[in-house]
């Protein structure tokens, strides 16, 4: 646990210690400073991994050492150290990627990416619901003030999108509240021992499950999205594509999986997983006909969340432990997916000086690398073997195909992977146009491109390790 | 009725007022007005749940302070944000393209040779 | 660890970096360092030639390679030598030096080769990989991956003509890529994923999911049937014919179309067995399916006018012959099914080694213009009148073997109509080539000259890298006809592989 | 019952009339200040509940910044295009559905019988039969360092929400000068910040801020035996401040100053220092020593004071030339 406190902490001291240099510190050294934090949290988490996965079980913290139900808790899963170690190598490639590539961002940018990167950590090991819901907010204004950064131009979507934010807090707020009068308690491990299934429950859950969705942009409270994550920073849509929206889910998660009887959880379920495939489809589709490429990439994540919330809605049915271990391996390939997706098109609208999808044509020459490496993740997305959206996509259809009567869930999956496929290769079909190029404005970014297809990589190479993973989140993995 | 539930139904009403007037208006300024309204109304219940024993429950008090925090931050980012966005000509298009770039920059190029 | 680090673990995995390596490194190899690029094909090449020999010879004295890594819960990442995959690895190693040679002379001077042979040696590896996997998982992945490292080979031109077949061979392949794996997922939800072995494993499980058998099996044949071009899926092959010459012989004869059948045989014998796909009921639709694949695609042939089309919809015709050849489930059709597998490929590598050789030199690409072509280019005509030969069926051509052996297997297991079948399509066969050994030996050359005639003044007819590879491939369909007896020949080997397939 | 409800009566009825008025007034001018009517309401009603420290908080916020706040963005918005905005058409019918789906829910809610349950005796949040929270709050409230409840959660049992709300403002200070990158190019002569104030402002002024700044300290001193505490001294303290800087009396508060930037970031910095100081060499994260637990809680209150009050001026006046770094 020593090690998670360490994790969570460092990015947040560090943030501290930004803001109050100001411009003393110089944006490069800003820059340096914040890469070094995300990396010794990097180091901690991964001792904190190894410890987890020997202990092979939930630690849980009373912090400041009160008694249970008193005190907030923090729990060490196997997942949570998971999500710990990705946080925090999404950020040390992210901020690399924009600390040293062309693409410049502006100081406050390290601020509030360390800021960012604590507030997630904080997330994942709390297990109080309205510790969750500060964490929430966090994550919500930071991802607001990140997408501001953009400038003037981003100012309107960063007001929707935080009064989206915001509203989608108040509902999570409203079922802590209900939850709170009807069991006086806010712990999710006590809560879970507690729980009924009468009315109060049901709409504090309720409430609390429209909130996230709306957070997580979960089909159909999307809408917001796509505007708020085209219109970001690269660096930034990379940061709030991959893992800013994985938080809400992570609550949903908990919520469902712990909190919420199992009744209410079967209930509930299949209308999560339906519309999971409908935001598969629905997505799917706008990617396909998004003309501005970041648009479609920001679909995309539209789509690809339904997988999990097909996953999460599955395993709320079924109860089954796999549903566990499939949608984290899909949050997970999606974060590094979709960190190489947004990356690689930032970097090919600079250098072709186009946002058009049509822009570009002849990008397999002009922009060779930054285009390998967007194929290479939309192999991912598509769920091509052996990367890691195959993995979590096999995952996922084992149960579905164990038994005739959940074959109508497998034809989803099958939907799913068509429609990926036609939207990302959409994109790879132009750029191999050679009968009307569009030159480049400016010579390639060689750093960029090369940070671009990291992530990419790392996702298939996933598969090495696939058996690991799949035992690491199942054993103890609630 | 007692005076607890009059002001949770309160708390629920101001809730779903605010809510309403969040989806039927585009003003932001409303809009933030509708979201703090909701906000509010979360805390009128959450206050009145407290309100069950006595003393009041201390837990739900420190959580409507710790929710009031939150609040007050985020209307003003939420203020300054609308503010900015005001300010802005509305009249740009969020994503410029390539095309449109050149297009206003042979705009601008024809209105300097224009000039006497 | 000891089993991951000796010799003959460890072997399927160089075979396959023997041409990944040597891919990655050209993609990094700069346009204009030609030699640097042709010495990494070649050495390539030539250690997976020696590669595969060893394997060659340690399969046939027992030995088992076999290497392992962890990947999905009970179903590894497998790579595994056995005699099936030996026949099809040691083809596409062959066929790979023909074509890579063939293809050197034929981009010469053409931009982006290195990206162009890069993708090449991907896509080899892909099919290599294909053949040595030893689950279906491991089929399924480099199934895939085979998919993707061809597509920029069929978009190579970057023509809006090209663009327009390579989405549709995506949209064929990767549709049918995703059939695959819902099958393979299934299957693997039913009886899990064991290695593939000779009479297959599902018979245990017949009893409890005979539905869920069946179903897995029409999807899996489905999703081999889009490569495998089993009409109505076929319809992505002819289109890519706007690819250059070398990828439509990398796609008609060593890779793709041959991923499909190599599949198929897969599937039937070491996943499902004979005997389970006959309790199952499923050889039978089968055999229907290539038998009418056969016709139709010969007809189709008929009506084409393209050299290179009339040469695809020949294509879907003959891989059938293989489908046909599984689905008779009987131990003579099974070796004119794996034999087919490599004379098809002989034959149809030539064709269009060929083919490209008359548009190259010549800038012929209907049939009409071929009047006389024998005249100018007799060794090419020549190469051509063999393969073409080859496909009718006529002794001792490669092709005569495989016909023979497919008929004789049909009469084994009681199904003469499909003797029929087979003399119907050898004469659709000799309908739709002979006008063109015709045209070429016996008519006349136009008489205001060749629209162009490249390569007038060399030494042969054509450049040299274009011609010597048609030779050696016409050369090899002959030589493993006339010494099919021979027990190092793939009819041999077919019935090596055959013999252990029906022991049981 | 309506005699002893009646005031509830009154003031629910007021807090509902506000609540319409300020989402639907004519003008948005009338509709923000009917929003602070309507803050004044709910600190009436949260005393009324037997929250003080809710109403003082409610009074200084809604009341007080808020209402500045919402003037000045007045002032810099454009007219408001239509009364109420553009209506959404499509939104008509779904919108209907929500509502009345939310009002039938709220019904459920108030019949339910396990919620009259829980919001009449509390006997259902009994931790599996063990005591309430509220019950361990009392039971834990001689080792937590101060004497009053709500201090005591907020400082001590739930110390890392307080700590991450800290960051929270932080935050929305970081946010808001996203929006003012760099220098300002023009300094404006005569720019808001000092504005011609009129003589009675400026004495009433003079008057109220010693006291504001009087009454927050009290409030904080007061914070560890009763009503008050950080954020309330520290959101009167940002009132005093922000009246004493829209008169001009106060000069401008800068970012560019290393002094201010600790005063905004020292809360947060002495609550990760503790907590990181306490996991190094004490019994745990945010573990207090027992007989130092007061006087810690009281100097991370100072602190956190402090840093409440120069954030939040600084969030509801800072202009362009103060947050540029």
């Amino acid at each position: 646990m020593t090690y998670a406190l360490v994790s969570l902490s460092i990015p947040l001291l560090s943030a501290l210690v930004l803001m109050l240099a100001g411009a003393r510190l110089s944006k490069r050294n800003a820059g340096i400073m914040a890469i070094l934090t995300s990396l010794l949290s990097l180091v901690a988490a991964w001792f904190c991994l190894l410890d987890v996965a020997a202990a092979n079980q939930s630690i849980l913290l009373n912090l400041g050492g009160w008694e249970n139900g008193l005190a907030i808790r923090l729990r060490l899963s196997p997942l949570s150290s998971l999500l710990l170690l990705f946080a925090a190598f999404m950020h040390v490639l992210i901020g690399i990627y924009a600390g040293f590539s062309r693409q410049s961002v502006s100081r406050d940018f390290w601020t509030l990416s360390c800021v960012l990167h604590g507030s997630l950590a904080a997330l994942w090991l709390s297990a109080d619901l309205f510790n969750l819901y500060i964490t929430l907010e966090l994550l919500g204004l930071t991802a607001v003030a990140m997408v501001a950064l953009a400038g003037k131009k981003a100012y309107k979507p960063a007001s929707n999108y935080l009064i989206l934010s915001l509203v989608a807090s108040l509902f999570y707020l409203l079922g802590v509240a209900l939850v709170y009068g009807r069991y006086g308690s806010l712990d999710v491990v006590l809560l879970g021992l507690q729980t009924q299934s009468d009315t109060t429950t049901r709409i504090a859950l309720l409430v609390m499950t429209a909130g996230l969705m709306l957070k997580a942009a979960l089909w159909p409270l999307h809408l917001w999205l796509p505007a708020a994550h085209a219109n970001a920073p690269t660096a930034v849509s990379a940061l709030l594509s991959g893992l800013v929206v994985k938080g809400p889910i992570f609550i949903l998660w908990l919520l469902w999986s712990e909190v919420a009887p199992v009744d209410l959880a079967q209930q509930i379920g299949p209308v999560l997983a339906v519309a999971g495939m409908i935001a598969l489809v629905a997505g799917g589709l706008s990617a396909m006909r998004s003309p501005y490429l970041k648009t479609l990439v920001a679909y995309s994540t539209v789509a690809q969340l339904g997988y999990a919330m097909m996953a999460l809605g599955l395993l709320m049915t079924w109860q089954l432990p796999q549903m566990h271990v499939a949608l984290w391996l899909f949050v997970i390939a999606h974060g590094l997916a979709k960190a190489t997706l947004f990356l690689a098109a930032g970097e090919m609208q600079t250098t072709l000086g186009t946002k058009r999808v049509s822009g570009l044509r002849g990008a397999t020459q002009t922009v060779p690398v930054a285009m390998f490496a967007f194929a290479v993740a939309g192999g991912s997305l598509i769920g091509l073997p052996p990367s890691g959206g195959f993995l979590a996509k096999w995952v996922l259809l084992e149960p579905m195909l164990s038994s005739p009567q959940n074959w109508p869930w497998a034809f989803g999956v099958l939907l799913g992977t068509l429609v990926s496929a036609a939207y990302i290769f959409r994109v790879v079909a132009i750029s191999f146009d050679r009968a009307r190029i569009n030159p480049p404005d400016v010579r390639p970014d060689r750093l960029g491109h090369w940070l671009a297809l990291l992530p990419a990589l790392m996702v298939w190479g996933m598969a090495l390790i696939g058996e690991w993973l799949i035992e690491f989140l199942s054993g103890g993995g609630v | 009725m007692t005076g607890l539930q009059l002001y949770l139904i309160l708390g629920a009403a101001v809730f779903l007022l605010g809510l309403h007037a969040l989806l039927m208006t585009t003003d932001s300024i409303r809009r933030l007005i509708a979201v703090n309204l909701m906000g509010a109304g979360i805390f009128l219940i959450m206050v009145a749940l407290a309100g069950r024993i006595s003393p009041p429950d201390p837990v739900l008090h420190a959580l409507v302070v710790t929710g009031l925090v939150v609040a007050i931050s985020a209307t003003a980012f939420a203020l300054r944000l609308i503010t900015a966005a005001a300010r802005i000509d509305s009249g740009q298009s969020a994503i410029p393209d390539k095309a449109s770039r050149l297009a206003s920059k042979t705009l601008s190029d024809v209105a300097e040779d224009s000039r006497p | 660890m000891s089993t991951l680090f000796t010799w003959t673990s460890l072997l399927p995995v160089l075979i396959i970096l023997s041409s990944l390596i040597p891919g990655l490194l050209i993609f990094a190899t700069p346009e204009h360092a030609r030699t640097r690029r042709t010495l990494l094909n070649m050495t390539g090449i030539v250690i997976k030639l020696i590669l595969v020999a060893l394997m060659l010879a340690g399969v046939s004295q027992g030995l088992t390679f076999r290497f392992e890594i962890p990947f999905l819960p009970s179903a590894p990442l497998v790579l595994h030598g056995d005699a099936l995959s030996l026949q099809f690895i040691a083809l596409s190693s062959i066929l790979w030096l023909a074509t890579t040679i063939y293809a050197i002379g034929y981009l010469e001077g053409s931009p982006l080769r290195s990206r162009f042979f890069g993708y090449f040696s991907l896509c080899v590896s892909a099919t290599v990989g294909l053949a040595l996997a030893g689950n279906l998982v491991t089929f399924l992945l480099f199934y895939e991956l085979l998919t993707l490292s061809t597509f920029p080979l069929v978009v190579h031109r970057g023509t809006p003509a090209a663009l327009k077949a390579g989405r549709v061979y995506l949209a064929y392949t990767l549709g049918g890529g995703t059939l695959l794996m819902m099958g393979v997922a299934l299957l693997h939800s039913l009886v899990t994923t064991p290695d593939f072995t000779a009479g297959g494993y599902v018979l245990a499980q017949i009893e409890d999911s005979s539905l869920g058998l069946q179903i897995a099996f029409i999807l899996m044949i489905a999703g081999l049937g889009v490569k495998a071009a089993l009409v109505p899926l076929h319809s992505w092959l002819p289109q890519a014919m706007v690819a250059p010459a070398p990828v439509s012989a990398l796609l008609h004869a060593v890779a793709v179309v041959k991923a499909g059948a190599f599949g198929i045989i897969r599937v039937v014998y070491d996943v499902y067995g004979v005997e389970a796909s006959t309790l199952l009921a499923l050889t039978q639709p089968l055999l229907w399916l290539a038998a009418v694949t056969m016709i139709y695609a010969s007809i189709r042939a008929l009506q084409q006018q393209d050299i290179k089309r009339r040469l695809a919809f020949s294509t879907v015709s003959q891989v059938s012959y293989i489908t046909l050849g599984v689905a008779l489930a009987g131990p003579i059709a099974a070796v004119g099914a794996i034999v087919h597998l490599v004379h098809q490929g002989l034959m149809k590598v030539t064709l269009f080694f060929c083919a490209g050789n008359f548009a190259e030199t010549l800038g012929i690409h209907k049939v009409q213009e071929m009047d006389g072509l024998g005249q100018r280019m007799p060794w090419t005509m020549a190469a051509f009148s063999v393969g073409a030969l080859g496909m009718i069926g006529v002794p001792p051509v490669a092709g005569f073997i495989s016909k023979i052996y497919l008929g004789m297997g049909a009469l084994e297991v009681g199904q003469p109509w499909v003797v029929l079948l087979l003399a119907g399509s050898a004469l659709l066969n000799a309908a739709y080539f002979l006008p063109l050994l015709y045209r070429g030996w016996f008519g006349k050359p136009p008489a205001d000259g060749w629209q162009k005639d490249n390569f007038k003044n060399h030494r042969f007819e054509t450049h040299w890298m274009l011609l010597m590879p048609a030779l050696f491939t016409a050369l090899l369909s002959l030589l493993v006809g006339i010494f099919a007896g021979s027990i190092l020949s793939p009819l041999g080997w077919s019935e090596f592989i055959v013999s252990r397939e029906f022991a049981q | 019952m309506t005699l002893e409800l009646m005031p509830d009566i009154v003031l629910g009825t007021l807090l509902l009339l506000m609540a319409w008025g300020a989402l639907y007034a004519p003008t948005r001018y009338d509709a923000m200040a009917l929003f602070v009517a309507f803050g004044v309401v709910v600190a009436l009603i949260w005393a009324r509940l037997g929250a003080p420290d809710l109403a003082l908080a409610e009074a200084a916020i809604g009341a007080g910044l808020t209402g500045v706040l919402l003037m000045q963005a007045a002032r810099q918005l454009p007219a408001e295009v239509s009364v109420t905005g553009k209506r959404m058409p499509w939104f008509g019918s779904s919108l209907l559905f929500l509502v009345l789906t939310c009002a039938m829910f709220a019904a459920h809610i108030l019949t339910d019988s396990s919620f009259k349950q829980a919001g009449i005796d509390t006997s259902a949040t009994r931790l599996l039969g063990g005591p309430t929270v509220p019950e361990m709050v009392t039971a834990a409230l001689p080792n937590s360092g101060v004497s009053y409840p709500v201090t005591a959660v907020l400082l001590n049992f739930r110390a890392w929400d307080t700590m991450l709300e800290l960051l929270v403002l932080l935050l929305a200070l970081t946010g808001v000068r996203q929006l003012y990158p760099g220098t300002p190019q023009h300094p404006r002569a005569n720019t808001a910040s000092s504005p011609q104030a009129w003589p009675v402002l400026l004495s009433w002024a003079r008057f109220l801020a010693p006291l504001l700044v009087l009454l927050g300290g009290f409030l904080l001193w007061r914070g560890a035996s009763g009503p008050g505490g950080a954020f309330q001294a520290g959101a009167l303290l940002a009132s005093a401040a922000v009246m004493l800087r829209l008169t001009g009396l106060l000069p401008p508060l800068r970012w560019s100053s290393f002094l201010l930037r600790l005063t905004v970031i020292l809360g947060a910095l002495l609550f990760l220092g503790v907590a990181l100081a306490s996991l190094a060499f004490g019994d745990g994260w945010l573990v207090y020593p027992t007989q130092w637990a007061g006087a810690l809680i009281i100097v991370i209150e100072l602190a956190a004071t402090l840093s409440i009050a120069v954030t939040l001026s600084l969030l509801v006046i800072g202009e362009s030339e103060d947050l540029a770094s």
